[in-house]
């Protein structure tokens, strides 16, 4: 138990050091890259919480896309003609103690935690029949709270609706200026190839296992996102005007699917996003499958950013 | 006899549904935007406007006839592990409230962000409709969620819907702004999410009716409760974590600030309000409810002082937001009932919220009248409105019933809600609020007649930019009426506002 | 010590680093970087509280893990609308920090169309 | 039987832990860029490829020897293409330098 | 010592070794040589995640190794992108061979 323990430590003074060092480094694209290995080194975090399903999550968003979208964003940005300076020392020097308080605080809370933690792990267990999955954590969010997973949709969507509105108007309906390679090389275009079967194989798998083991939705369209956005950077295919109606359609179709069944549980289950015994589980997967492509497209469209230009180029 | 208000045992209640609809709806709308690649997408969401007024009056009869809360549990999961949507007095009012001044806000935006016939929808036109319809769905979802994790989700949808409205039109000025208030939202969303989890981690359920019994002063509730409501205060906008306030309220196109000051930092406020008074009751110490009111009164002067001394009108209107958001806080100390005061609490309350509600449809019908003034004028500039009373008379007289409410001048909903919080004071004795209630009335006073003592001169030379339609004026006009009609309403202390809140009620026995 | 808790001083002290970010670093892509340091010590201080829960045969409690899973989700959201704004204002003013306030400008722009 | 699988699984992961405290000691040791690449690709993907070699003995099922065999391949191949992009960058901004 | 306790000393292992490389390559000097940690993570966290998923016997942790072995990838390319954009305008002959 003590290696495992010593094992813990070691990751976790990683952690909080990468963490520092992304904060504190001098340039911005230094600080991406520090932050890629940090959401990279989360996911391990993460396995060893016993949280797979998170650790798959933060590996392909919190580490993934998020560190695409933030590198995209920094070869797009103009550096300005003055220096930027940070705030003064007086003012650093109380953000700091501002700052170590709120870290003490909540260390001493951690500390101070009840013996006998809380936990709704037995009463998920107990309905996990009744839900028709196998993978609690699929079970909270899409049947326990289902009706997070559902806004949450909402707001993925809002915010590809906010990006979008940051468009000049002459190219609204164009093409996102996703930054791609000015000249693919030929190795590049290879792995551009062999890579998308791949992932899609992977990103079917992570949805279809979700049901039953940890995986789910998220991770297999966060897949289906990366790879899409690698043959688009390769330039292997076009990035697609927004206006493009079987994007439009790939965009909405795994929210619509989640909110048709969750209203046609009003009459066939007696609730809003109750689904009706023995035939919970294929509801579920439909929804599932939708979502998968709609989360790809959607997180692959938020990395892309607003339209730039109206034609392909 | 009392209503049976103190049983906690959920079930769906027969208008249940209701709840879910007013949620879904704008939703539905979102999906069909995005779908149709924007088309109809004004027509949409007038229509899903008005049958959503109409669901909003079912909620608040279901509420007004049972006398008790309106409980739809999702999926007939149970919290702590599913999640329940609640809707009591002021949830049901809230709803309603939103749905009238949004459709208003909707039927205002026509002109501005109508869709020719036969053209192809335009990018600002797309982005406002499709924003006005998440902020709406993320106002519905915060007022009627009972579950800290859920309200997150909720206050997020708001945010991002909020945020992206500043800048529609794409002004480099309304991006810097938008860019401001993004950056003080994501602190104030990461902050309260802090807070959840510690909540979550002692107490294991984020079902706000279940924390009401399970929380106990100790360092981890106070910490959350102090987390949680810091990053609310920077949503909220209160003194003195206002600063994205002025620039992107006056930045937004008329119609986008008036959602943004009437409604939006609302949401925000009804979950410090939700935190304190039924998350964490015991909580609330005489010593915090003070600090609250403080920064609360902070903003009232501060707020009030610096519309007296700006120069554009909608710059002004921006900055009475920020003081009168400050009335607000002081529910916490009134209302609280720290002082042992029952009947004060009782008025305190209901005043709070009456303060709430007129606020938002006077901060609509100003920022209205001041689109209207803006449009007409091609400018703002206070210094220069002379002559527009003679023109744009109906949009005149409306700004300043809307300004009567602020100042606190009867009859407007304003007025009795500051004659209840006033009331409240004596009662309890905690007479330096007052004191501030009184200045800022007076200074609402000087900031609303420098506007219309300036409209209402003369200047031969006013030249109209353009012609405003007479509808949009009446229209204008009809909201701040509601702001004037509500201090009319009779509003007993323990009346409708109280509902599902047994503590507020026990003076009804009085 | 447990490993619980240990992560929890982790997240303690990740979320004290991302709050000092947020602050003090000018540029506005630090400080979209910092925040989402910041986010993932809130997300571990769930994953901690998770595993404290474990119970039932299940290695760590399921509904914090699904509240974290729709917190990156969330947070993602929130970082890819920043950048977009970000990006924006860097193309119309060249700067990549938010100067400060200009308040009087907003409204002008806003009251004039 | 048992004994044997486990002394192969020893000897191979032991053999695939020094190759990563091999590729590490390169990495602090080695004066630039590209000869620290080629000590991490090559040698790390050797450390990996011995520890997965060593793993499979211990995997009951089928479907768990199939998936470290196809992580090993994956990791294995974009390792090598994309070393081959690093060399590549790295040469570039060495001549503009 | 059983297989399990020696499995998960060589995680740990493994875990130090990729820590004192991360800690080299993270120093730079240059933004290229920083894009070699992720190389690293990619296959010593890789390694990590095999040996922990068979010591502790827990499957699904092979998919995660799985996840970072593919975003490790992705993330590379995207890092070259930028690197490879920016020197472009070096005129250069043997970029493609």
């Amino acid at each position: 138990m003590t290696l495992v323990f010593a094992c813990e430590v070691v990751l976790a003074g990683l952690l909080v050091a990468i963490a520092t060092w992304t904060i504190v480094a001098r340039t911005a694209f230094a600080a991406i890259v520090l932050f890629m290995v940090y959401g990279l080194l989360l996911a391990i975090v993460w396995v060893a919480l016993s949280a797979v399903d998170v650790a798959l999550t933060e590996a392909a968003i919190g580490g993934g896309v998020t560190s695409m979208l933030l590198m995209g964003a920094a070869t797009r940005l103009r550096a300005p003609t003055t220096p930027v300076a940070d705030v003064g020392l007086p003012l650093r020097i109380a953000a700091g103690l501002l700052c170590a308080l709120v870290t003490t605080v909540l260390g001493a809370v951690v500390f101070f935690l009840p013996d006998v933690a809380p936990t709704l792990a037995p009463v998920a267990k107990d309905n996990l029949a009744a839900s028709g999955l196998g993978n609690p954590v699929a079970a909270v969010l899409f049947v326990f709270r289902a009706l997070d997973t559902l806004l949450e949709k909402v707001v993925l969507l809002l915010a590809l609706v906010g990006v979008w509105s940051l468009a000049s108007d002459e190219a609204w309906g164009g093409v996102p200026g996703l930054p791609v390679y000015a000249r693919p090389g030929r190795i590049l275009v290879f792995l551009a190839q062999i890579l998308p079967p791949i992932g899609i194989i992977v990103g079917i798998y992570m949805f279809w296992a979700g049901a039953s083991q940890p995986g789910g939705a998220f991770q297999g369209g966060t897949i289906l996102a990366a790879v899409w956005l690698l043959t688009m950077m390769a330039r292997l295919q076009d990035v697609p005007a927004i206006n493009a109606r079987w994007l439009r359609l790939l965009l909405v179709v795994g929210p619509t699917a989640f909110l048709a069944i969750g209203l046609a549980g009003f009459f066939i289950a007696d609730s809003f996003l109750a689904y009706p015994p023995g035939i919970a589980k294929p509801l579920i997967i439909v929804v599932e499958a939708t979502l998968t492509l709609s989360i790809g497209v959607t997180l692959a469209l938020l990395v892309a950013g607003p339209p730039e230009r109206l034609s392909q180029r | 006899m009392m209503p049976d208000t103190t049983s906690f045992i959920d079930a769906t209640t027969t208008d249940g549904y209701l709840l879910v609809l007013v949620i879904v709806l704008p939703v539905l709308g979102i999906l069909l935007s995005l779908a149709l690649g924007g088309k109809f997408i004004e027509r949409i969401t007038l229509a899903l406007l008005l049958v959503g007024l109409c669901v909003a009056i079912a909620i608040f009869a279901a509420v007004l006839r049972s006398d008790q809360l309106v409980v739809y549990v999702v999926g007939n999961w149970q919290p702590p592990l599913g999640i329940a949507l609640r809707a009591d007095g002021i949830s049901a009012a809230m709803v309603l409230t939103i749905a009238m001044i949004v459709l208003a806000i909707g039927l205002y935006a026509r002109s501005e962000f109508g869709q020719q016939k036969g053209a192809a929808v335009t990018r600002s036109s797309y982005a406002f409709w499709t924003l006005l319809l998440g902020i709406w769905s993320g106002l519905n979802a915060v007022a009627l969620g009972d579950d800290l994790f859920n309200l997150y989700v909720a206050l997020e949808l708001l945010t991002f819907a909020a945020v992206p409205l500043v800048c529609v039109k794409g002004y480099e000025a309304t991006i810097k702004a938008a860019m401001r208030y993004m950056l003080f939202a994501l602190i104030g969303s990461v902050l309260y999410l802090l807070g959840t989890a510690l909540i979550y981690g002692t107490y294991g359920t984020l079902d706000i009716t279940l924390l009401a019994d399970r929380v106990r002063p100790e360092p981890a509730a106070w910490t959350a409760a102090a987390l949680m409501t810091v990053g609310l205060l920077a949503k909220t906008a209160l003194f003195p974590l206002h600063l994205w306030l002025p620039p992107a309220h006056a930045g937004a196109p008329a119609p986008g600030s008036a959602v943004l000051s009437a409604l939006v930092v609302k949401g925000s406020f009804i979950l410090i309000v939700r935190i304190w008074f039924d998350a964490m009751p015991g909580l609330l110490t005489f010593t915090a409810a003070q600090l609250l009111a403080t920064l609360g009164a902070g903003a009232v002067l501060f707020g009030s002082v610096l519309a007296l001394r700006q120069a554009r009108l909608k710059l002004l209107v921006a900055y009475s937001t920020v003081a009168q958001i400050g009335y607000l806080f002081f529910i916490f100390p009134l209302a609280a009932g720290a002082s042992g005061n029952e009947l004060g609490a009782s008025i305190a309350w209901t005043g709070g919220w009456l303060q709430l509600f007129s606020h938002a449809f006077a901060k609509t019908a100003m920022f209205m009248a001041a689109g209207l003034i803006a449009e007409a004028l091609g400018h703002d500039r206070i210094a220069e409105l002379g002559g527009i009373g003679r023109a744009l008379p109906i949009t005149v007289i409306a700004f300043g019933l809307a300004g009567l409410s602020l100042m606190g001048v009867p009859p407007s909903g304003g007025f009795v809600a500051k004659w209840m919080l006033l009331s409240a004071t004596v009662i309890e004795g905690q007479w330096w609020w007052a004191a501030v209630m009184l200045v800022g009335g007076l200074l609402a006073g000087g900031y609303v007649f420098m506007v219309l003592g300036k409209a209402l001169g003369e200047n031969a030379t006013l030249t109209l930019r353009a012609p405003i339609a007479r509808h949009r004026e009446v229209l204008v006009l009809a909201v701040a009426l509601c702001a004037v009609f509500l201090g009319l309403v009779p509003l007993q202390p323990s009346g409708f506002l109280a509902i599902g809140r047994p503590e507020m009620q026990i003076t009804a026995l009085q | 010590m447990s490993s619980a808790a240990l992560f929890g001083y982790c997240g303690a002290v990740l979320v004290g680093l991302g709050l000092y970010g947020l602050i003090t670093r000018a540029e506005v892509l630090r400080k979209i970087l910092s925040f989402n340091v910041l986010g993932s010590g809130v997300f571990l201080l769930f994953g901690v509280f998770a595993r404290r829960g474990a119970a039932a045969g299940l290695g760590a409690d399921p509904v914090p893990q699904a509240l974290v899973i729709t917190g990156i989700v969330v947070a993602f959201s929130a970082t890819a609308l920043a950048v977009a704004l970000l990006v924006r204002l860097n193309k119309e003013t060249g700067q990549i920090i938010v100067t400060s306030d200009d308040s009087e400008e907003s409204s002008e722009q806003g009251a004039t169309r | 039987m048992r004994l044997a699988l486990d002394i192969i699984t020893v000897v191979l992961v032991s053999a695939g832990g020094f190759f990563f405290m091999a590729g590490t000691i390169g990495l602090l040791r080695f004066p630039d860029t590209l000869t620290r690449l080629h000590a991490l690709t090559k040698v790390d993907n050797l450390g990996l490829g011995l520890i997965v070699f060593g793993l499979l003995p211990q995997v009951e099922s089928r479907l768990g020897a199939l998936k470290l065999i196809v992580i090993w391949l994956l990791v294995q191949m974009s390792g090598a293409i994309v070393s081959q992009l690093i060399a590549q960058a790295v040469r570039r901004s060495g001549r503009q330098t | 010592m059983t297989i399990t306790n020696f499995l998960l000393v060589a995680a740990a292992f493994v875990l130090l070794m990729v820590a004192i490389g991360l800690a080299r390559i993270l120093y730079g000097p240059a933004d290229v040589d920083r894009i070699l940690s992720v190389q690293l993570i990619g296959s010593g966290g890789v390694a990590v995640l095999l040996l922990l998923s068979v010591g502790m016997n827990l499957a699904p942790i092979m998919d995660v190794a799985l996840m970072l072995g593919l975003l490790a990838t992705f993330l590379s390319v995207t890092f070259l992108r930028d690197a490879a954009n920016s020197s472009s305008v070096s005129p250069s002959t043997t970029e493609e061979r």
